[in-house]
């Protein structure tokens, strides 16, 4: 049932003191007034409470079990970090106090970039983007930045790889580029040759992700920089798989000009159904004077914005960013530390080539090659073989409790699960998975529609989602 | 061994058996080594961390509510415990995007009744699922008010936040739209006489703030009627749109704002969220993420995420927006607030704090400070205090009081200005007292 | 799966600071020194989130839904008051610390008490206790103690009405009275004639819950009063039931010399799967004296407490009693007001009635008389005719998604169901539930084996408790 | 209205119609009205409630971690929060006793494993799911004790709490129990002649408190050699039988303790939990609840309540103890901290405790202080200070320290004593600092 239809006219969960203030009436021309109010539901303090106490009972989480959503990152979230990020000294205090009054908060922010830079291996940062996409714009717009800067005005092409992921494609072309499309080997890996043909001077900007999203490490990214630097253009790292390679090669390392992260991912901050995430952007010192408005800077152990950069893009979004996200990364990475980051990603490697390696023995794995943090099972013979679907089988696994993986991305896979452990799952987990996996791929050899009408024991079964798109409700409205 | 990372090495040993390699490094043998040693301290045990933390936080001033006199974009308001306790729930914070709706129903179904209560607020027919901010949102506006139209010229109220005219200055750089602002009259509304001059062929979209960014109430009807050819955008804020009729009447198109003030602690700014809505005829050219109602095999009713076709993960490079991970979590915040404030909560606090800004309006006056423009004003007002009024600003927050915004920092214009705000958390004593304050001599 | 079974050995989800002091062994005698170390598990963080967000997803609860647990008062536990009772100012100080420096924490016992000495017309209350029970031993203790003071040697009967809850007799006899058990009138009220019959200058104490465990209100009371004092007797009041009265009458006023009271109950601290309670213990001012040490006083605008009471009973527990508790129904008072707590006990009555009228429809109530906040059905006519138990009904209830009333209590009713809906439910619910409840009567008459083999839709079903208390397994233990 | 209670006034009028009668007094007819109003003030709003709330909280003084140097029955431990986060889920705060099995699991499998901790703990073979506190439990312990052999003295040990001799001597005061205290010998253990001495045909039980009030490791194989026929009860802490050999090993019948060191901080000493186990062969004269496995209809696992016809519910005043409400979140508070912990983590808490305690001993003793025993200890020790040790310790509190706890107030004979305690959360910094403090002139 919606909040709206447990709505009793009347009802409330709220009290205001009093300010001893007189209430006015509002002096304001009556056509501007509100004639109808909004309906909004009137209920209970215990009723909010059941509502939502029965809403959040109807979600898959993390806190709950396996979430191996490839491209995703969906490790565990210390329970530390909201700890942190509710102190009153982070929540309880306004963007516009005189910044001399909020040296914690700036020093979390430079500080933060300072260890995102090193792990990096970027010279400068922001921390204003609200997420990867937003990353993503934001260092395509740097890109677009210098390149003008420079007077080369012909530079109207991003090229994407056909396996890259939809952000990337549509964060450039909402930069101004033009996105051409490369195709990337059998191996799922650039092509040197194809890269090669398309370079041009008017090539602004190569966007990859490395590992990419088979899992799999470019090993040619010496090259490819070398490629891409010489024709005159920049190269973009998508932060999404840095989870694969923290403490062994960084971004910068690579050739890497431009660089963004997702703290939600690598940095442990929780997905909040879809967000709050933060997307940091990371540049060479070439591009320093290209980030957005404001920089944090710090002189004589003061921490203070500067406003002051003239060839800045300006801003991508208001005040400093999701500040309390930051200042759960910036927990995560005190309590890791330079130890613990590299161990993540090496145990996250590890998971994956383990759990590869387990489901390799009934399922094709789209790359031969060792995987980094995430592998592609390619589904197609299966399909053929079963005629059951790749989404019935990830239906089929919420039956069983687990959450599945990504399903039909990257495109360049046929029928692919994208399958992404992180370092936070046991040994136990994947040996629980892969079973459960396998004893799908049985069913779907000898009961084929048990797998393809699942699920069964959610709280919804199958739903039309065809159905809701072609005759979409928007929103509740009231019966008659 | 790191509390969050399960593995021993008699684990470690047997995965690596396992996969056939001996050493973990085996699997790296494509990934060249260019770190030795990350230069960032050793990881450390959480209460050391905690300890850190605390002292970082214990840098930053925290004012009592009833002495901020700031909104500007963030406002302090009073959010139930409630809120706090429901929305921190695991079951919604370590949830992602709802990919597999049959375990999401809960995710779902709470996005669709805030975009249900966003529409609402509107008086819009359809609202996202979130955006990241109102500024980020304001921008998305206007790239989907050049998609309906295909024409390039902006204008835009000088009343509008600054940094949302920034943002969208920044998103839209690339795509050729060239940005007029419209300055404001005596009235401290945007001018309509200028800006039916400033009406071209070639123009997009007008965009007004409502009320605007001095607080003034902008009369919607009369800027449709100059600008009735232009996708009309309009940035509202979620308390005022409860007593102010619903920008839908004088027939916006498009309707965004930030949703902070609906629960959200001011977070030093973030993590809050953009509120987006629009009318259905322009559905297919809207940004983010859009959650509809439908059925299930057994025609149990149900909640999916519907119109994906405009997303970028489907359309790629032709897609409405970028926007993937999103501001879920707040928007639910949102939602929740809203069902614990209802209809009556929201219309008190709006009440409240239009008579407290009010009462402060009259208290400041009283001091003999004048205010900057005429029109009606809501919980926010603007105001001419003097020209070292940065200086002053400062030594007042060393009393515990968060005055009016230095107006300085972004209009010349106004140096002298300040924004001034009130809402329900402040009181008759803390307003006395704040503009006792700022008659004292050597502040 | 138990906690055990998750155990990997090695596994760890802790760390500690460095102190910079030295490790030592222990110079303590070896026969002294342990050989074989617990078998505690060994989990990740990650694991035990998971491990208890599973089990947490296996319990009802007041959050989630209706919960009718007569004589329980399992009202809403409002989401203040937990955050209140976290204040570090209460969760972060020893009671040991000098109480110059406990003020607010002193403050808090000392305002509540009297608080509840207004709600209920006592004179002095100690706040020790830590539930109900332990309120009943030590007010039985303060009679043993007042009448051994007085000389009186012989009084050494408890009168217990057969319709007290269990913990009555078993308070008494703790507290060293012989229980003599008094019957009801077939009302379900005190019979003023056995009640007669039965006092004698043996008789220390009659206790008595009022309204009484049926939810009827004794009316008699003042005259039940005049009878025991002037048998030279005490009259104690066992609080489980103030939720009915507030702002209208006091057991004070009623001729109570004692009082126990359940802050977990009327006073909305919540029930924590059983605990901790607390039940504060209030007399008539001739008994102070014989109070629990210490007794926290004021004076000088300080609170302290004193020790000094020579008559004292002694401690019944160490410290000051359950103070986050205590916290917690302080909060709840200032939160509800004299206003407030006499609109819950006017809703709490109103709720009762309105559902006891909805049930009456199709089941009989133990009493044609008008309830307080609770009522209890009478299953006898429905078991005989049906076949099908009262326990069966209550288990298929909770496939409908609400908890189960008590059941088979007071003793006094055969097949008792006692509901209590407290006034924190809403009219929908009450109808929800009545609507279930005559949807099972229903079921049962037309195929009774649903009913008899429920619960279905529970995380197990029914569960065998005759073999796990015939071949009890107290513990885990590992296979083999 | 308010915000706990829905009920409009429409729906009112509707339920009284319903039930038939007009106004709500009519259901109230056999009661009489004593109260016009009550004298307590009117109810508040939650913002003011809050605030009123944490200026209570300012008035106690919070001394940090490392500067607590008390322990005596509460005790300072680092609390993990995962240990908050998982122990504060509204399905275990708001559920009650799992009086229906079926929909209780969580609780039930909770409580069942951590009894099973607990038999790990102490070595005995049953536990029960709690007690209200550590006190209580050895009051009930005593009580049991005479269940099983019905003799009536009881040997109790002086370095047992005080507070939990004084609660057992209430407890038992109207069963005709009789305490002798037994003294200590120089190295502050239990006095085993004088002890043996005591003995005769009517004694019930021995008390030992392991380590005990003054922190000294008493030796339990000694104390079972001279009393084998009594009921031999212990009260233990539960860090301390990590590292020291459990007494179900010397033979202990009943094993008591308060909770409070695993996981659940200070709150003034309340709610703590206490813990109670035993041997098999006396499960039917224990007191409290008790969670046993068994089986659904199905076959699947599952855990009830069992024995309960030893409970008041049942017995009525026949039962084994009125116990009712215990403290079962308390307890699922344990066993989430020990889940946590583990072994490992338990045993390094106890090394730390025991390390930084000895050090603190050494450098007490530098400044020339002695100590009052000779005899091995863990975490607490007694020493021997001045006379005006009890202002000195409340001006050293204004340093924000809290100093060991002034023996005084509990024990003539050590007017000059300080009952001091060191865990895992001081460090050598504040030990120093404290030490200074202590030797510092003018406190
Ligand atoms: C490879 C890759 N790139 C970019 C993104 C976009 O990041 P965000 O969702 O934070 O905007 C994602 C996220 O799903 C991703 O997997
Ligand atoms: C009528 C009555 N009296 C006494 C008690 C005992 O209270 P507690 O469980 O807090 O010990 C109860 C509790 O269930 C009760 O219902």
């Amino acid at each position: 049932m919606t909040i709206f239809e447990k709505s009793v006219t009347g009802r409330k969960a709220f009290r205001f003191p009093d300010t001893a203030i007189e209430k006015r009436e509002f002096d304001i021309p009556n056509h501007l007034l509100r004639k109808k109010a909004p309906q909004l539901p009137e209920l209970s303090e215990p009723d909010v409470v059941r509502h939502y106490t029965d809403l959040a009972s109807k979600n898959y989480s993390v806190d709950k079990g396996f979430y191996p959503l490839g491209s995703c990152t969906m490790k565990y979230n210390p329970k530390i970090n909201e700890y942190t990020a509710a102190l009153r000294g982070f929540s309880q205090i306004h963007p516009y106090q005189p910044w001399e009054f909020t040296q914690g908060a700036l020093q979390i922010i430079f500080e933060l970039k300072e260890f995102l830079c090193e792990i990096t291996g970027m010279d400068d940062m922001t921390l204003q983007p609200a997420a990867g996409a937003h990353g993503e714009l934001t260092g395509m717009l740097i890109a677009r930045a210098y390149h003008l800067s420079k007077g080369d005005f012909k530079r109207h092409i991003a090229l994407v790889p056909d396996s890259a992921h939809g952000t990337n494609p549509a964060s450039a072309a909402m930069a101004g580029f033009d996105v051409v499309e490369l195709k990337s080997t059998e191996d799922g890996l650039i092509d040197l040759a194809e890269l090669k043909k398309n370079l041009s001077d008017e090539v602004a900007v190569l966007m990859l992700t490395n590992p990419n999203t088979l899992g799999l490490f470019e090993k040619d990214i010496t090259e490819i920089a070398k490629m891409v630097h010489d024709a005159g253009a920049l190269l973009y790292y998508d932060g999404a798989n840095l989870n694969a390679i923290m403490g062994r090669v960084r971004p910068g390392d690579m050739g890497f000009d431009i660089v963004h992260l997702n703290l939600h991912k690598t940095f442990s901050a929780p997905h909040g159904m879809g967000g709050p995430g933060s997307g940091p952007v990371g540049v060479k010192s070439f591009l320093a004077e290209f980030l957005p408005i404001p920089v944090i800077r710090k002189a004589d152990d003061k921490y203070y914005p500067d406003f002051n950069l003239p060839k800045s893009i300006g801003r991508v979004r208001s005040f400093y960013g999701n500040f309390l996200v930051m200042v759960k990364a910036y927990t995560y990475i005190l309590t890791m530390g330079r130890d613990g980051l590299t161990h993540a990603s090496r145990m996250a490697v590890l998971n994956a080539n383990y759990l590869r390696t387990l489901i390799s023995r009934f399922l094709n794995i789209a790359s031969p090659r060792t995987c980094m943090h995430e592998f592609v099972v390619d589904g197609s013979e299966f399909v053929r073989q079963t005629g059951v679907k790749v989404l019935d089988v990830a239906k089929r696994l919420l039956d069983y409790g687990v959450h599945a993986p990504t399903v039909y991305f990257p495109l360049i896979v046929h029928e692919a699960m994208m399958i992404e452990p992180t370092e936070t799952e046991s040994k136990d987990t994947l040996d629980m998975f892969s079973k459960i996996l396998k004893q799908i791929v049985e069913e779907a050899r000898t009961k084929p529609d048990i797998v393809k009408n699942a699920p069964y024991k959610t709280p919804v079964r199958r739903l039309d989602d065809v159905t809701a798109t072609k005759k979409p409700v928007y929103r509740f409205k009231r019966q008659g | 061994m790191h509390p969050y990372i399960p593995h021993t090495d008699e684990e470690i040993q047997q995965m690596l058996h396992a996969i056939g390699v001996e050493h973990i490094d085996d699997l790296y043998k494509d990934v060249p080594i260019t770190v030795k040693e990350l230069k960032i301290p050793k990881g450390l045990d959480e209460f050391t961390v905690l300890s850190t933390l605390e002292s970082i936080a214990q840098k930053n001033a925290v004012i009592e509510k009833k002495n901020i006199f700031m909104g500007a974009g963030i406002y302090s308001h009073y959010i139930p415990q409630v809120v706090e306790s429901v929305s921190s729930r695991p079951e919604f914070v370590t949830a992602y995007t709802p990919y597999q709706a049959e375990v999401s129903q809960g995710t779902l179904q709470a996005l669709f009744e805030y975009q249900t209560m966003i529409c609402e607020l509107t008086g819009m027919e359809v609202a996202n699922s979130s955006m990241y901010d109102g500024a980020s949102a304001l921008a998305e506006a206007i790239l989907m008010a050049h998609r309906i139209n295909n024409k390039h010229k902006v204008l835009i109220s000088q009343a509008v936040h600054p940094e949302y005219i920034q943002t969208s200055r920044t998103y839209t750089c690339a795509q050729k739209l060239s940005f007029q602002i419209v300055p404001l009259n005596g009235s401290g509304m945007t001018d309509t006489a200028v800006l039916k001059n400033s009406i071209d062929d070639d123009s997009c979209a007008v965009v007004i703030q409502y009320p605007n960014f001095f607080g003034i109430v902008e009369d919607l009807r009369a800027i449709k009627e100059v600008a009735k050819d232009l996708v009309f955008i309009v940035v509202a804020e979620p308390f005022a749109l409860t007593v102010l009729e619903p920008p839908a009447t004088f027939g916006a198109d498009i309707v965004v704002g930030d949703g902070q003030p609906l629960g959200i602690p001011m977070s030093y700014g973030g993590p809050t969220v953009g509120f987006f809505a629009t009318l259905e005829k322009h559905v297919r050219k809207m940004p983010g993420r859009l959650i509809g109602e439908t059925t299930d095999v057994d025609g149990n009713k149900g909640y999916v995420m519907i119109l994906q076709t405009r997303e970028q993960h489907i359309r790629r490079e032709k897609a409405t927006s970028n926007i993937c991970t999103n501001h879920a979590l707040m928007a639910v915040r949102n939602a929740i607030f809203m069902g614990v404030l209802g209809p009556n909560g929201m219309k008190e606090v709006a009440y409240k704090s239009y008579s407290n800004a009010h009462y402060l309006a009259e208290r400041i006056q009283q001091k003999g400070y004048k205010l900057i423009f005429d029109g009606p004003f809501f919980n926010e007002f603007a105001v001419r205090m003097t020209d070292d009024y940065d200086s002053k600003w400062r030594k007042i927050f060393q009393h515990g009081v968060l005055a009016p915004l230095p107006l300085g920092w972004y209009f010349n214009q106004y140096k002298d200005g300040a924004l001034a705000c009130a809402t329900e958390v402040n009181t008759k004593e803390s307003i006395d007292k704040f503009v006792e304050l700022l008659g004292r001599d050597g502040i």
